[in-house]
């Protein structure tokens, strides 16, 4: 095999096909069980200290921060995060110490909000390493080539750039068109969060809106921990197979979390919570605001429904919902400061 | 009179007029949704927006904060995912794409991962995102930047999207889609495209006040300054309007 | 580039992905264009003697009938069929005369009703020539490498065997793991004919139950001729937009075909029509009798309406109808002779 | 008594008593559904049933014609596509898989593709179809066939889907998954496995009724015979019930 370039960065989440299987086959149950349990039980079971971990959703879309906070809360350590479109979640986990390696395609940003402080004085600083680069596609891809079971996929992007050279990437020449190529290596995280509209107690789950990646993600992941808006009847499921995008085979774990992306958006249900996102922003400006912030939203309460009052209960949980649907007014921190 | 239009209503301005009707366009947040938007109530109807996250041809009632907000893919054709928009996009069905970036160089190619050495930072960026898949795949890439000798350098901190890479022939040498890459480039002070030969950055126009020693004196790098060089054109207040009708909030275009 | 094994079969349907690139930026408009028309029109139009095809759904369920009968009716020649996982559709196809050549996944059979005789004797006879063998997840997998706008995609499959000698696949060592692994080329159809639930005029379409390979085919596809049970307005395309399996730019043309899959299964609509896909097996026993089959139900008419009216008219279609929804029993010839 | 159940619903049952609860199985039209629907009513409740086209874990109403028949994926857990339950079973989901064939060799490779030569084929069969990516990734494939002289072959006509190929380590020479392959072979004569050290086909069971004599004289290459070898457990009338249910009509098991 003529290799025309080898990426220099660090190769995470990869495993040999074979072995993968061997894994899957000895440790993901294709019975259909009740999988409800609580936060607390799954994360303690299924996040070990070190373990490489990914999000669903996109960064600050649909994303557990419910799982997320009781990471922190369990004071999960030395973990490593697929960053492949990171905002609020990777954010956070940096900040709290739990996060000290990761993968980037993106990170360190807010999009329209500007860039995070808290994450980016971890990497100014060292205290969390940037293992390797990739792109948002790259990314995607990489989860695509684990769901299929193969070691790696090809494609077009990232050729020729410094991004390929600090990747876990290889060039070859493609054997069909004679043209140089970029193989992803397959990405199998150990731990997978994800947040969806709705599941049964198998973990059957349905999502509306984009799926983003979590087709592949899902798939990746060797455990996949689902929270989910709420728990529905297997007739749900069953009535309209095709809207299944998850199948209970895959999951290792349900929570019910209502409301459990807050602060970020939870599509059709509720929108951005700018105020508190503008609060972390503010807060995490000096490591001691962001501890203030995690000893307010996260040590200090016992779980995530008592976080929800903290954040302003069911009126602060209305507003948001109407903003989703165009009811009521964005209000912004950011948005005020450019006025 | 115009003269009264922002900076940044000029850049939305300038860039809608790139986009073609009946054309897609890959679609960040910030201007380049503005710039969609306007193109589509202005000369491109028919202007296909798509989002990396998996909004495809959305009616987007406000300013999506995020490329995978739910105002990316309202009254969509298709809330889809990244693989499939990602998938189009390789498959040569994107026309137009929008990138920003921390440093460009004369070929085009763009930083938005670190300033200072990689293993280092001096300050941390994002990384690519979408940017080296946008700006691998899509027939014609628009950048729109902040233009300074900080930031038109002859040499990146760091390659994270590929322009011309080193010259002419070098994407296709390197495996990159051909006939693809850089269209335009959009400043504060002008607007570039590149030279067929070369491959380099060459000014196109000015905008109105800005002179050919401002330009020079803020790129760091050499550009090709043709003999005959245009102006843009102003928004006129029908424009402005119709921006303050699609950012009415200023989220973009600011108060 | 060392390359362990190259299958020797023929490789159809393959461009190299920047040639397809330019094809795209050329020929599939991104506007949103009313594309209704008739059949006719549509298969005149983008089917041109000599072209590679491939139809949608699984050989006898959901195939879009009413086009593949329109391609006979307008004696089409010297097609090559994509045989992904053929069953009533390459088998009228090759009877016809229409299709001469034809890359095999699965084709010459009507699972559990036998061997189809006709195609079967063609190809025994030389008039229809196998120019590759495949599997049906290989077949599908090329599919999706030319929808990613790849020129291959990798495989765990076929290795080792004489499908893969006879395929188009190469074999080489995966610079990951160091095993050897099958690449599978793009196959990018010239022309797919699709039949899909419902649609609006743009092309935008739905599909109920299960999706098959069509996500992969319709993006690989260079035309797609739509056929649906109905057009919709835009309206239920955008209020649900997740369900949208098949964006309007990816497709050429639509044509409100209802019961355009018959005497194929069409999910939730109607059942397969034992008595006519009997009828069918039972002449085609004969070059004769297959001519007779096309005369009474081709030729002899002017479109698929006065087809429809043929084979029972609206009785016929309310008790395939019942049947599709367990509400009547399965009547079958290949069933009556097993009692 | 039990005799007068018919082969069918031996070798239906026989194949049913192969499969583990809490496990999945690629499941074809014909006598492996009806084996697994009656492992499903028996021994084995929590078994999932994947079809190729895309049904997943459905509460099958009544027998399906097609592996994409609507009744693969009535009230199914999910109704996918090829590529997720294709992708789930290269990537090691998938413990159980059915396959038929017109020619097995000692190493359990199977020719459901040609007789005769491939370019001039005697009689041409389907080809491949799911067949050769079952016997690829799912862990244990059970393959049940006639049996005789033309059927079990030294050297196959055409080698469509893989068995143990030419022995020991050769699946994994070959780069196919580790650790799969055939795992039984039901006939209308008996049950075999397959040797440990020498991957060729061997003798577990012979039918009531079935001598080994009848088994070696329907094999045309030579079988492992081990001293011991079983009878298999004739279907009880409770269990011919059950499949009468599934099969109400015999369109497998016959009237």
């Amino acid at each position: 095999m003529d290799i025309l370039q080898t990426g220099q960065g660090e190769l995470i989440g990869w495993h040999d096909p074979d072995e993968h299987r061997a894994w899957v086959a000895a440790h993901k149950s294709r019975a259909l069980e009740d999988k409800r349990t609580t936060l607390r039980e799954a994360i303690a079971r299924y996040v070990p200290d070190g373990a490489i971990i990914a999000c669903g959703g996109f960064g600050h879309i649909r994303v557990s921060m419910a799982a997320i906070y009781e990471i922190i809360r369990q004071h999960k350590r030395d973990l490593t995060f697929c960053g492949k479109t990171a905002v609020h979640d990777s954010d956070v986990l940096i900040a709290a110490g739990a996060v000290c390696r990761i993968e980037v395609a993106y990170a360190f940003g807010h999009e329209l909000r500007g860039l995070s402080p808290a994450s980016r004085r971890a990497v100014e600083s060292g205290r969390c390493q940037v293992v390797a680069e990739i792109s948002n596609a790259g990314y995607q891809w990489r989860f695509l080539a684990a769901a299929m079971g193969l070691p790696f996929i090809p494609t077009r992007v990232m050729l020729g750039t410094d991004t390929l050279a600090h990747s876990s990437a290889k060039v070859i020449e493609d054997p069909f068109s004679g043209k140089p190529i970029a193989l992803l290596p397959a990405c199998y995280p150990d731990v997978v969060l994800m947040h969806v509209h709705r599941c049964d107690k198998y973990g059957n789950c349905q999502v509306d809106g984009i799926a983003v990646e979590d087709f592949e993600l899902a798939r990746a992941a060797r455990r996949l921990i689902i929270t989910t808006e709420e728990i529905v009847d297997e007739e749900m499921i069953r009535s309209q197979p095709w809207r299944t995008l998850i199948p209970y085979y895959l999951v290792d774990a349900v929570i019910e979390a209502p409301y459990g992306a807050h602060p970020t958006l939870m599509p059709d249900r509720y929108y951005f919570d700018e105020d508190h996102i503008g609060e972390w922003l503010r807060l995490s400006k000096t490591d001691e605001g962001a501890a203030e912030y995690f000893e307010r939203y996260v040590y200090s309460v016992e779980d995530f429904a008592e976080y929800l009052e903290l954040i302003g209960g069911e009126e602060r949980l209305e507003y948001l919902r109407q903003v989703e649907h165009l009811e009521a007014p964005l209000r912004a921190p950011w948005l005020e400061e450019k006025k | 009179m115009n003269e009264d239009y922002t900076p940044t209503e000029l850049l939305a301005y300038v860039a809608a007029g790139l986009l073609e009707d009946g054309k897609s366009v890959f679609v960040g947040t910030g201007l380049p949704m503005i710039a969609a938007m306007l193109a589509q109530r202005t000369h491109a109807p028919n202007l296909l927006i798509i989002f990396e996250a998996g909004g495809i041809g959305p009616q987007v009632p406000v300013l999506p904060i995020s490329v995978g907000d739910s105002r990316t893919f309202y009254r969509a054709v298709a809330a889809s995912s990244m693989h499939e928009v990602m998938s189009a996009g390789q498959a040569g069905y994107v026309d137009y794409g929008f990138l920003g970036a921390a440093q460009i160089d004369p070929y085009g190619n763009l930083n938005t991962t670190v300033i200072g050495e990689w293993d280092h930072p001096l300050v941390r960026l994002p990384g690519s995102g979408g940017a080296n898949d946008i700006g691998s795949f899509c027939w014609r890439t628009i950048i729109v930047m902040r233009q300074d000798k900080r930031r038109f350098v002859e040499h990146l901190d760091f390659l994270t999207t590929p322009g011309y890479l080193d010259g002419p022939g070098a994407r296709e040498r390197a495996g990159l889609p051909a006939g693809s890459g850089p269209y335009r480039v959009i400043t504060q002070l002008g607007l570039y495209d590149f030279d067929e030969d070369s491959k380099r950055m060459r000014l196109l126009a000015t905008h109105p006040g800005v002179t050919v020693d401002d330009i020079c004196a803020n790129s760091a790098f050499e550009l090709i300054i043709p003999d005959q060089v245009g102006t843009t054109e102003p928004p006129s207040p029908q424009v402005r309007r119709i921006l303050r009708e699609i950012d009415p909030t200023g989220m973009v275009i600011g108060k």
